[in-house]
């Protein structure tokens, strides 16, 4: 019997619920600061090119417009990622996705910013663009990145692999794909830059990871990290897709610039199309088992295209590769995954990390097993379940908090009653 | 014809960043009131970390949840908490929150039990009062003890960071310690598939999470409701369309990216397991991303039961029902098995 | 947005003169709904926005002897909770209740819907099923125009017969009398807040015998404008009305979609397949509401 | 561009301001009012997060020009609360825990109140119905419809014991 606790495990009213039902939550678009600017991104319309000229003089010209910058602006570093320092705040050496920011602007009203973004002019020396992963790999393909477009490659084992299909009375294999989604919460990205009393330079912004942005501003800038501030806005949804930086190095950048609050607020399609994507994958799988179905052995093979940019791809293949077994002791696995780069839209964190993707497959896998063999799927399941005790693909052992056979029974209890 | 089918789902979910070092930190304050400050870096979008933060340290002192007050997210006040992501900031902000208040509560074991007259470790916090273990009568109030505190010329603070143990996963074969804990989820569901216009109606959903120890039984039912309708449009509705031309996403927008509407949702059933043992705060694990994963499967293995035909590729679109059923109807035409 | 300047006319009188003063160089605005977002993303971008929205005198439900006459003004709101048209004209009520969502409904107008015209307009097929007429009214006076000749007309927006200085003020259409059903279905990605990807209307109409007088079928998103199955509608007519009957004409749907949707940037594939599945649904319905009339 | 005046009554008080007629009903409530309680998330009335109740009706005001407010009464979610007291909808929106990260929030307590007030005691489905334009993407909207529909007995009880009525 459990301690009873006194306010663990019971329903408590949400800290910052009173505040939301009142209409009263500050959300990073709800910011307002006397003098404060408006601030946009000119981005791409192709996605693998130089740039030629970017013609900025006409949009500088016009009455209202504060600043129009381009990377020649940026006085420290212009680099961010999360894992990987790949992807510019303005594009330097060239750009890689349809969207890639080339320049800010800030001014006045929306209206002025409307009108200076339409007198920006630029023009590109296009470079033939990836969209696949085949080409991708192809030995004449152009570079994206440094010297390959391989992105990551991972390979997980454990186990004899082959020696165990040899024992297997049933294998099942299948090709499994699973598609690029977006998160789509509600609130677009948003927020606002600007110097605190005490010169800080400050960002509020819709976000899942303030002190990572900190930093990124802070190097942008070339300022020591306690010189840079960053407050979480009240983020309306997110799901991995706040997690990259959106627009507190541009607005930060143009508040470092022109010394004013700068306020940045995406159009939906504009955040949809610039955020990170959940990765589409390929997925071969071969799984081996007993004719009382018992798993044997499993060999996973994952394709993937990461996009324009690494974003969270690092995290999201080793994930999916510690994964790929589904939640079943399968003593015998091999695994390998390649993601490539190409000149899509990047893909990154998303709700679970690629082990939505690899459930497709182990589950597809334990349900064509079941009924290969005529066992029900919950059975099957039960039979492979890890437990305390279970040895892992990648060694651990399971000591303690293991409730996943409870799992499947109560679920198989509660459909039961209820579905019919 | 409408045709209905049931399909099961299951799931596992390491909780944290993969074999790889991710601390996270939090600050506490216990004021001579005896309602406390609590700051921590974890961002909450949401999901309700503030809140489940503040449960803790209500816990952990003994206090009242009404009087924690929880600061987040601000890089000059709080530290940092590393990013809301991995299904982590239970498991490890949560630790650390605790860390603290353990910190902060040393103290005030101090001076409680010189006033009691008993061991520090013999005591109890709870409901705003400090009890001696299994002796009633031997007890104070917070407010007492503030203001013994006060006398003593002492302050209640901690700090507190947690680390999960994790090793570097191995290059050649990635063996290693990837995670601390995992959680564990079993999905199972109906659907009514109309064979014809290629509709899809999830009905029922029965959706069982191992979360180690609830914090707050509405927010994980909330989790897992919303994973639940996500992993619906993830395999019913949802798809960014990429032009082959110039890579520009064809449907950013709401009317031509479809997520699900408040019509499409099935009856839910969140069921909440909880499992001993685990290293997170009173035992608790994360389940953000855990209630998204295990639907997904469910709903595809469902579909497959009411159509008795094979889906290995997502989306599954009202055409792509009506295209294998078609199929199914053709082989069976031409005397091949399926 | 750009810039525009703004008109509020308190009379039909005084916005058809504004029409006429800047005819092509304006937009009317009537719920708002589809133009506000059109500008909002710059792609109508008018001098002028004649508002006329708050001409209460095209706002009206009426019946008219034999006939039902709409005011161009009224909201798909209105429409679906009048009760005539919930018990009589089951066709249009269904799809005004489907339109967008609850605050769309109540800001979208009939007349907002036909005069845009769009491909996926489910008030189109419904009145289409209907075959309603519209008035067109201008400085230069009133005209009638059957609905099917408005959508293939050459007008200001090249989508419709309107031109730069008319408004439409109303849409009529025949009362369905006792003796006929009326349905409309739409197929969508989800349930709420879709975009149809077939808007498909049925009405049938019997004698005393179960025979069938009028049969009028339209399926919406399977042409530029709502496509007419001039074929089933032929198998039905003066015939005796049975699911039989009625399921003879899913082969003819079938070949109707992919003639017409085999040309067009669509699924032909899932639309010549799902026609039948939506029309079957149809059916369903148009049986139900006639043998319980037959029972009264 | 001329700009235009508008009266109207917003939150119970009568206004007017002149603004260009280039701006939409939800800048007039966010910019020129501050009301930011009304939240943009589509821009083409798809997402429901801007909705107030306008001369009684729920609409989406990304998908209104300004002109269109003049004359009208107009409540947003600053006016719901009376006197620093939730209305029952807000209590059972925070209660019930249908809010999660309270962006759709706003939306889907103005339309529920405009749905109460046109039909007191809605049955489960038109609750719904009456819902389905605001798209939430946390919580599966089990508790949003939950909070609705205990907002409603609420205010059956209410007016059982003589107390105010809805609007």
């Amino acid at each position: 019997m459990a301690k009873e606790y006194s306010v663990i495990g019971k329903s408590k009213v949400k800290v910052d619920g009173l505040e939301k039902v009142l209409g009263t939550t500050k959300f990073a678009s709800d910011y307002s600061l006397p003098d404060m600017l408006y601030g946009r991104v000119f981005r791409s319309t192709v996605p693998h090119a130089t740039v030629k000229k970017l013609y900025l003089e006409k949009a500088r010209a016009l009455d209202g417009v504060e600043a129009v910058l381009d990377y020649h602006d940026i006085p420290g570093k212009n680099r961010f990622g999360i894992i990987i320092k790949d992807e510019p705040c303005l594009v330097d050496d060239k750009i890689r996705r349809y969207g890639d920011a080339l320049a800010v602007v800030a001014a006045k009203s929306p209206e002025i910013l409307e009108e200076a973004l339409a007198l920006i002019e630029v023009d590109y020396d296009e470079i033939e663009p990836i969209f696949t992963f085949e080409r991708a790999l192809e030995a004449d393909a152009p570079i994206i990145h440094g010297t390959t477009n391989i992105h990551q490659v991972k390979h997980l084992e454990c186990g004899n692999v082959d020696e165990a299909f040899k024992k297997c009375d049933i294998i099942i294999e299948n090709v499994y794909s699973t598609h690029r989604l977006s998160h789509m919460f509600i609130e677009p990205d948003a927020g606002i830059a600007y110097y605190d009393d005490d010169g800080l330079m400050t960002v509020v912004a819709s976000t899942q990871n303030p002190h990572y942005d900190r930093n990124e501003v802070a190097s942008l800038l070339g300022l020591p990290y306690n010189q840079v501030r960053v407050i979480q806005a009240a983020t309306g949804g997110a799901f991995g897709g706040k997690l990259d930086i959106s627009v507190q190095c541009h607005c930060a950048l143009l508040t470092y610039h022109t010394r004013k609050p700068v306020k940045m607020v995406r159009s939906r399609s504009e955040s949809t199309m610039v955020s990170a994507k959940r990765h589409p994958m390929t997925i071969e799988a071969k799984t081996g088992a007993t004719r009382d179905g018992m798993l044997m052995a499993m060999e996973v093979k994952i394709c993937s295209d990461t996009g324009a940019y690494a974003s969270y791809g690092p995290a999201v293949i080793t994930r999916a590769m510690v994964h790929c077994t589904g939640p079943y002791s399968i003593p015998n696995v091999r695994a390998d995954a390649t993601f490539v780069y190409t000149n899509n839209p990047m893909s990154g964190a998303f709700r679970g990390f690629g082990v939505p993707q690899v459930a497709v497959c182990h589950e597809g896998q334990m349900n064509a097993l079941a009924r290969k063999i005529g066992m029900d799927p919950v059975e099957i399941r039960i039979r492979n379940a890890h437990q305390i005790g279970s040895k892992l693909t990648t060694g651990q052992i399971l000591e303690n908090s293991v409730g996943f056979i409870e799992t499947l029974e109560k679920a198989r209890e509660k459909a039961a009653e209820v579905l019919s | 014809m409408k045709k209905r089918g049931k399909g099961v789902g299951s799931m596992w979910y390491g909780i944290g960043n993969t074999g790889l070092p991710n601390p996270a930190a939090a600050f506490v304050e216990v004021l001579g009131d005896g309602t406390a400050n609590l700051m921590f870096g974890a961002a909450d979008i949401g999901q309700g970390s503030g809140t489940a933060m503040a449960q803790l340290a209500a816990e952990a002192l003994g206090i009242t949840y009404e009087k924690v007050r929880v600061t987040w997210g601000d890089t000059r006040v709080t530290p940092d908490g590393g990013a809301t992501s991995a299904s982590r900031q239970t498991l490890i902000t949560g630790n650390a929150v605790l860390k603290a208040c353990e910190q902060a509560k040393g103290t005030l074991a101090d001076v409680a039990a010189a006033y009691l007259g008993c061991q520090p470790e013999e005591l109890d916090f709870s409901n705003n009062m400090v009890t001696k273990d299994g002796d009633a009568t031997v007890t104070m109030t917070y407010h007492t003890l503030m203001a013994e505190m006060k006398t003593a010329g002492k302050m209640a603070v901690g700090a507190g960071y947690y680390n999960p143990t994790t090793t570097t996963l191995d290059p050649e074969d990635m063996s290693g310690i990837p995670y601390e804990v995992y959680s564990y989820a079993t999905t199972i569901c109906e659907v009514e598939v109309d064979t014809e216009t290629g509709e899809v109606d999830v009905l029922k959903v029965v959706s069982a999470h191992d979360v180690g120890q609830t914090i707050n039984q509405s927010m994980v039912e909330g989790q897992i409701e919303g994973g639940v309708v996500m992993g619906q449009g993830f395999v019913l509705m949802e798809e960014i369309e990429v032009s082959d031309k110039d890579g520009s996403i064809k449907n950013p927008i709401f009317s031509k990216y479809i997520i699900p509407s408040n019509l499409d949702v099935p009856e839910i059933y969140p069921i909440l397991v909880e499992s001993e043992g685990g290293p997170g705060p009173f035992g608790a694990k994360g389940v953000g991303e855990p209630a998204l994963i295990p639907i997904i499967p469910a709903i595809v293995a469902a579909i497959e039961d009411a159509l008795d035909v094979r889906f290995t590729k997502l989306p599954i679109f009202p055409k792509d029902i009506v295209a294998a059923v078609k199929e199914k109807e053709t082989d069976a035409d031409n005397g091949v098995l399926n | 947005m750009r810039a525009f300047d703004f008109f509020t006319p308190k009379t039909i009188n005084e916005a058809k003169a504004l029409l006429n003063q800047y005819q092509e160089s304006a937009s009317i605005l009537a719920g708002g709904t589809d133009i506000v977002i059109e500008m909002n993303e710059g792609h109508v971008r008018p001098d002028v926005v004649i508002d006329i929205k708050r001409l209460k005198e095209l706002e009206y439900i009426r019946i008219d002897g034999e006939q039902i006459r709409i005011g161009a003004l009224s909201t798909f709101a209105m429409i679906a909770s009048h009760p005539v048209i919930q018990e009589r004209v089951r066709v249009l009520c269904q799809a005004a209740s489907t339109v967008g969502s609850p605050q769309i409904r109540n800001l979208g107008t009939i007349g907002g819907n036909l005069a845009t015209s769009s491909v996926a307009g489910d008030g189109v097929s419904a009145m289409m099923t209907l075959n309603a007429s519209v008035v067109l009214d201008s400085v230069r006076g009133k005209r009638t125009v059957p609905l099917a000749e408005f959508l293939e007309g050459k007008g200001v927006s090249n989508r419709n017969a309107l031109l730069a200085d008319e408004i439409m003020t109303e849409i009529f259409f025949d009362l369905p009398d006792d003796h006929t059903a009326t349905a409309f279905y739409k197929l969508a990605k989800r349930k709420s807040l879709a975009i149809s990807v077939i808007g498909a209307g049925i009405l049938v109409q019997v004698d005393d015998a179960g025979i069938c007088t009028k049969a009028s079928l339209r399926g919406g998103c399977l042409s530029r404008y709502p496509l007419h199955f001039k074929e089933a509608e032929a198998h039905l007519l003066g015939e005796k009305i049975t699911r039989e009957l009625l399921e003879e004409t899913l082969p003819m749907l079938h070949d109707a979609v992919y003639e017409s949707a085999k040309s067009r940037p669509w699924s032909v594939f899932y639309k010549k397949e799902s026609v039948q599945g939506v029309y079957r649904k149809l059916f369903d319905a148009i049986l139900e509401q006639l043998n319980g009339k037959s029972n009264e | 561009m001329n700009k235009i005046s508008i009266s109207l009554n917003l939150n119970g008080e009568d206004r007017v301001i002149d603004v260009f007629p280039n701006r939409r009903v939800v800048d007039l409530l966010r910019e020129d009012f501050k009301l930011t309680s009304v939240k943009e998330g589509c821009s083409e009335g798809e997402c429901g997060a801007c909705t107030v109740i306008f001369n009684g009706d729920a609409v989406t005001t990304c998908c209104m020009l300004a002109g269109q407010a003049d004359q009208s009464t107009i409540i947003t979610l600053e006016g719901l609360a009376k006197n620093g007291e939730l209305d029952v909808l807000q209590q059972c929106f925070l209660d019930e825990g249908a809010v999660q990260c309270g962006y759709c929030t706003p939306g889907m307590i103005l339309t529920a109140k405009a749905l109460l007030m046109k039909n007191s005691s809605p049955t489960e489905e038109e609750i719904k119905v009456g819902m389905s334009g605001n798209l939430c993407r946390c919580t599966g909207y089990e508790k949003i419809h939950a909070a609705v529909k205990n907002a409603v007995e609420i205010y059956k009880q209410k007016l059982e014991q003589g107390g105010e009525s809805i609007g």
